[in-house]
């Protein structure tokens, strides 16, 4: 349910609206829901709007708990050969 | 895709998949219930199933707005559309949902309804303001991730006075949800719960508190990308291994323990509880949608045309009811892929691609049909 | 037939009304000004109702489409060179040169001229840069409101190249899927100038007449079992049909299967499957696989087939089943899209 | 290619919708349970995107008609018949034997399946009739108010008949000028069910397939000159036309053209002339004067020319003009119609 | 066509030329103008000219209502169904008539006007019914012939009080035209009139009573077949042969001297004498046109809608006037034939074909043009 | 001006309607304008309307009385040889 992606904020528009960019695709979305948004800022954007701020943080401190487990499992020899990221 | 890619690297997952099945004891079931239609979607679409254990049971909820909306909602929109002469919005997942008479709103659209999809609420505003003599009904769906745009949407309208745009509303209520299976009479066995991703963005983690205190139920919050599914899933099995039962929050790049107080705030402005509402699959479900506070009663659409609600059973043989309930599996139902496809769904559980038996008919039928030559596992 | 006319066509604030389909002097001044004038081609210019040709050698091919785009216009192409290429491709990946073209036209009463010159003009240069010229054609007008701008049927005649034997029943088992390029570029280019969708995106039509890549592949490689064109329903739809004529499965790969970036995140945005998403200048080209690596050879020294993959291989399966190892380890089926490709918010 | 479908397609009460032509199983659905069955070949059998077609002997003719009739059924006939007779006639007056045809559809969403099914029998039973297969086609599905029920284009393809050289540009002066029958009939049984003029009247369409009258005649009378079928813009049309491309004058006897009563008397209440509405199923022949009286007799001779006269002959006049002797004794001309043939009441 | 071939009669007709070529003055020029564009079409698409002697010259009058109807009445036409959005009815007639801005109502048709051709005003009344929450307005053009059943219509509507119906009132007065012929400075010369066929049903023949006594204008009232035509000729030559000036009825199958009573008084109870009227090629002539009366004034799409007849002249090159006056024949305008035809008329007489720059172009113009090798006489 | 061409009442209808016939073409129309319209009758009609009856016996003299004035110029040797009528 409720499809949404996160995008970069590269500009502020007029009355409470941003211009997102996701790999070129850029989209004008309402900021109705979330206050304090910056340019270069990751937004959830759901239907036109942007849902809640992505904690860049947060995110790249998953990324790194994954990839931590999947480490510490390659070299327990479990998976395959590939190289991880 | 920034943040979208990291999150489905096949080799991490794999490695991911190694740990949880390393991780899972062999001699239990582990029966998890995704509530969201998006993680059914991710599970089919990224083929998780291949990666996880056999003893992972996953279990699809009833968390796709699409499926959960009941046939007469569908049937009031088409009467709007062909009676009453209104331009009908929507998105796009509802225009294909059956309704009764063989019709669906695409359907109804070529005999004549105007029926116009839209990809934002705000699309429908602008449908109203370019076309000031007609009425204009915006058909809302979602759950509590979709209520706040439409909530804004609502205001927009007040705000400019546009008297001829209005609302069919059939938000509907997560938690509210979760509660009616649990306490459904010889319910599912379910371990735990993978959390919704975007709808706790609004709501926060809070919610789930609950389930997890006096159910006994973990829930582990999870983004929608495969690899959130995934750990979501080695998070689950590590409480219910543990004995615990707790709310734990994967996505916690987007999720906080409160939500988005802001999107809360208009949604509170705007909506309140109804008494109970109709879900397909669950029955009438007490406080579990919402609907105008009587401040916008002028943009009800409820209010302002005749068209009550009929309640209208399913077709006869459709499982869809047990299905979201989790209590069966798409291939259970006798019709699931003769009578009932994603061309001619019966059930809406087939219209949706978040829906599960649509999800398993488009990205997974393959596993259960009679195997080819080559091995379907890789 | 050139006749006096009382005023020039306006090009630049004219429309089309009734009296440019009614078969009197407004029509054939359209036809001789408009028409003739941009395709013209000395088939054309015999003015009859229909054109005499030379004979041709070899067995026929013939292939039509109507198209039906909206909007007219897209970044990348327009209606009418789409017109142009679509035809080539269907009578081209029938294994054949293709020769002459049809083309009929019904226009929507209020159409601006200036919109349908710079139509005509686009077909024209499309006809000509594949050699293939439109030798006959027609011209219908409807009321406004009983069509859509407009509507072009092609119509192409070819005739099939010698020792080629393609067709979507060919395809067996152990054979390579290849493709000559990224995927979905014409349907998303489409869909980010519809009214209700509109998005900015660095995508554009890949609309393209594939008969000299087509030429290339089939010298180089006469072993080719298979060639089609996914364009409507999209690679999906394309190979679901092939699965099905040949009477065999798919397995694809979808770590191989290119798709531009700003494609995907486009259907990221809408919810949609770049499988789904119709191409106009691509090929899909199925061949034995011990053949596949220098039928690649020939797609990539073309300039239409530089970014040419191997994406999958046929295998038997009675249920004729299209299934893709997914890049996330997973395996799941690749079905036809059930309707039409909508953008879901769910 | 069958598929397996989980509903059979209602003929009965169903409708078109956008994923009828969306590329998916509702597609190949309808292509396989309407369009394959009732038009069923060997060509249409093959599946592809085309239609692999054996070798031709002669020289190519190829013509295309879009078909936009309003309504879609009309007293005689649908447009459905009328788009195989159209294309058959335009390849036959090429002086071709037609050979093969391909249709393409637009259909508007909300069409009844119904609707769409009797006009698929209808070209089916037309095309069977004439020998003329349709071998390849396409169905593209437009949004209700983008199109008015059903478009048809036909193309067709055929081989000129040896000996034969027919074309608009070889009238000479002292030429007769003939035509196979009662004119007018089609356009004016259309108007009779036309939802703002209806009337009723014995007056139904005279569409036909002109190929067995044309070999006929040309075979008795290989010397003819010139063919065409006075369709869009009636008799008066299609002479301007001809003098235009012949640069000769025309000259009428309005005593000897053949107007069915009603027909006369329609064009009388609506204030047209009977020589501006369109036939479908007549053929005008220029042909030597000496040769007029055996081209007459084999056209006599044949059950759609049985009502054939001579109407008159071919002048030199710089001018192009085409000129009628009236029946009541004077002369004018006879000229293009300006605009469309809309009822009159003054 | 019972009573209608008998009267198109070819051996008739030659017998009758012959006798109209004995009995004329070899001497002398009969000028005699047809008032009726019913006249005009049947001279040139019978060829009468063919049969009759060269010192019978045929006048073209103003007797087409499209012929007559100024600019400016089109253009109102036009904005009422662009700017206000009504559907506008009209005769199949005025459809091509040029308006300003390069526009007719065909063309504003292709930009978006709902313009539709109706075969009686009964059909304009029907749409309205149709269409209840649209403004319906039919454009009326006409003589006397055309008025009654636009009178017809209009109680009709009250009747039924079809509040989305109104009427933009064109209808104009034969004699009234006929009066300002003759009246107008340094005029043409004339020396009868072939009197209107189907106006005189209605109107009856004594109308024309003053051209007769006070202009000493002979007047034969003709049916519009082609015998009729020539009948009437002879019948005028006779007249100015012998000195005589009075009114005859040629027509008298369908003419009586005092018309038809009853559609007499529909027209009285539903429209009165407008001051004056703009007239194409006439200028502005008093008491020639009708308007509603003020029982009737909510029906009147002037009243209705803000869209005043703003005066447009007419082209510089066209002689449209000169020739509706009878001063000029068609191939003396300067673009005749080249920047005037029926494909893109300038003038109105070159739109509809009882128009005499029409008529000529399309039936006639063979006769002056450069001759062919053929000679055309027969 | 004014087209309007007589056809034969074949069938009176309710409300000042009738039936009438040209040479097999049917059409409908109003009687509004005529008085006393009997079957068989012509009348002339003109926007859907009848306009007037037509007078058969006027109707057949002014034939009667053409066809004599040609005949008697026929008589005098200046038309043609047709037959006529
Ligand atoms: S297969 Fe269809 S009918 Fe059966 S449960 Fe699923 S949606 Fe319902
Ligand atoms: S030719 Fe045209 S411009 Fe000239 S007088 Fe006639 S209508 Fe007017
Ligand atoms: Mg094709
Ligand atoms: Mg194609
Ligand atoms: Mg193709
Ligand atoms: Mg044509
Ligand atoms: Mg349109
Ligand atoms: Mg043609
Ligand atoms: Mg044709
Ligand atoms: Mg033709
Ligand atoms: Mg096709
Ligand atoms: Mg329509």
């Amino acid at each position: 349910m409720c499809l949404a992606i996160p995008a970069m904020v590269v500009e502020l528009c007029g009355k409470d609206e941003a211009l997102v960019d996701l790999d070129g695709v850029r989209k004008r979305i309402s900021l109705a829901m979330v206050d304090d948004v910056a340019v270069g800022d990751y937004v959830i954007v759901h239907v036109g709007f942007a849902l809640q701020k992505l904690d860049v943080g947060e995110a790249e401190a998953t990324l790194a708990l994954l990839r931590e487990i999947a480490r510490a499992q390659q070299a327990a020899g479990e998976a395959g050969p590939a190289e991880l990221p | 895709m920034k943040y979208v890619d990291d999150f489905r690297d096949g080799t991490v997952a794999r490695a991911l998949g190694a740990a949880i099945r390393a991780g899972a004891r062999p001699d239990r079931e582990y029966r998890l219930m995704e509530f969201c239609g998006g993680h059914t979607h991710a599970i089919s679409r990224y083929g998780i199933a291949d990666l996880l254990p056999p003893q992972v049971r996953l279990v699809h909820g009833p968390g796709c707005p699409v499926c959960v909306l009941p046939v007469g909602r569908i049937d009031q929109a088409i009467r709007l559309a062909l009676e009453h002469g209104v331009i009908l919005c929507t998105y796009g997942d509802t225009l294909r949902v059956p309704a009764s008479g063989r019709l669906s709103l695409l359907r109804a659209k070529g005999r004549g309804a105007d029926v116009r999809m839209v990809y934002s609420p705000l699309d429908a505003l602008q449908v109203a303001r370019a076309n000031p003599a007609r009425e204009v009904v915006f058909l809302a769906i979602g759950f509590e991730t979709t209520t706040p745009p439409t909530a804004v949407a609502v205001k927009q309208a007040r705000a400019e006075g546009l008297g001829n745009f209005s609302l069919l509303c059939n938000h509907v209520l997560t938690p509210a949800a979760m509660h009616a299976i649990l306490a459904a009479p010889g319910g599912v066995r379910l371990d735990g719960f993978v959390g919704p991703a975007h709808v706790s963005t609004v709501i926060g983690s809070a919610p789930y508190e609950p389930f997890a205190r006096d159910h006994g139920k973990p829930v582990v919050i999870a983004g929608f990308e495969p690899l959130d599914v995934m750990r979501a899933i080695q998070m689950l099995i590590r409480q219910i291994d543990d004995g615990r039962a707790e709310v734990e929050n994967e996505f916690t790049r987007a999720v906080t323990a409160e939500g988005n107080r802001k999107a809360q705030a208009l949604v509170a402005e705007v909506f309140e509880l109804r008494d109970a509402f109709e879900w397909r699959g669950l029955g009438t479900v007490p406080a579990s949608a919402l609907r105008l506070r009587p401040a916008f009663a002028g943009f009800d659409a409820e209010a302002r045309f005749a068209v009550p609600a009929v309640p209208v059973p399913d077709h006869r043989a459709c499982e869809c009811a047990a299905i979201l309930r989790g209590e069966k599996r798409p291939q259970e139902c006798r019709i699931f892929g003769t009578a009932c496809t994603p061309d001619n769904p019966v059930g809406s559980c087939m219209v949706s691609s978040e829906g599960a038996c649509a999800a398993h008919y488009t990205y997974g039928r393959f596993r259960v049909e009679a195997a080819p030559t080559e091995t379907t596992r890789t | 037939m050139r006749l006096p006319h009382s005023h020039p066509l306006d090009l630049e604030h004219g429309r089309i009304d009734l009296s440019h389909g009614a078969g009197g002097r407004a029509m054939a001044q359209l036809i001789e000004d408009l028409f003739a004038r941009e395709l013209g081609n000395e088939f054309l210019a015999q003015g009859d109702d229909g054109a005499r040709l030379p004979a041709c050698t070899g067995p026929l091919v013939m292939a039509t489409d109507a198209h039906v785009v909206s909007p007219l216009f897209f970044p990348g192409g327009d209606i009418g060179c789409l017109s142009v290429h679509g035809t080539i491709n269907d009578v081209a990946v029938m294994g054949a040169q293709p020769l002459y073209l049809a083309a009929s036209f019904v226009l929507e009463e209020g159409l601006p001229l200036a919109g349908l010159a710079r139509i005509v003009a686009s077909m024209a240069a499309a006809a000509r840069a594949a050699g293939v010229p439109v030798v006959t054609g027609d011209t219908k007008v409807v009321e406004r409101g009983k069509a859509d701008g407009v509507f072009i049927t092609t119509t192409g005649v070819g005739v099939r190249l010698a020792g080629i034997d393609v067709s979507g029943a060919n395809a067996r088992p152990g054979d390579a899927v290849l493709v000559s390029g990224p995927l979905g570029d014409h349907g998303m280019a489409i869909m980010s100038v519809r009214e209700n969708l509109a998005f900015d995106a660095p995508i554009v039509s890949d609309t393209a007449a594939l008969h000299g890549l087509i030429a290339d592949l089939l010298a180089a490689a006469p072993d080719v079992r298979v060639l089609r064109d996914p364009t409507r329903g999209g690679l999906a739809a394309t190979l679901n049909e092939i699965a099905h004529q040949s009477g065999v499965g798919i397995v694809l790969d979808e770590a191989a299967i290119p798709v531009r970036p700003a494609v995907a995140a486009a259907c990221e945005l809408l919810g949609l499957d770049p499988l789904d998403i119709a191409s106009e200048g691509r090929l899909i080209a199925i061949c034995p696989a011990a053949g596949a690596e220098r039928a690649l050879a020939a797609l990539r020294a073309h300039p239409l087939g530089t970014e040419a993959v191997r994406i999958g291989e046929v295998i038997a399966d009675e249920r004729r089943f299209v299934q893709m190892k997914t890049r996330f380890g997973g395996r799941r089926m690749v079905d036809w899209l059930a309707g039409d490709a909508l953008p879901r918010i769910c």
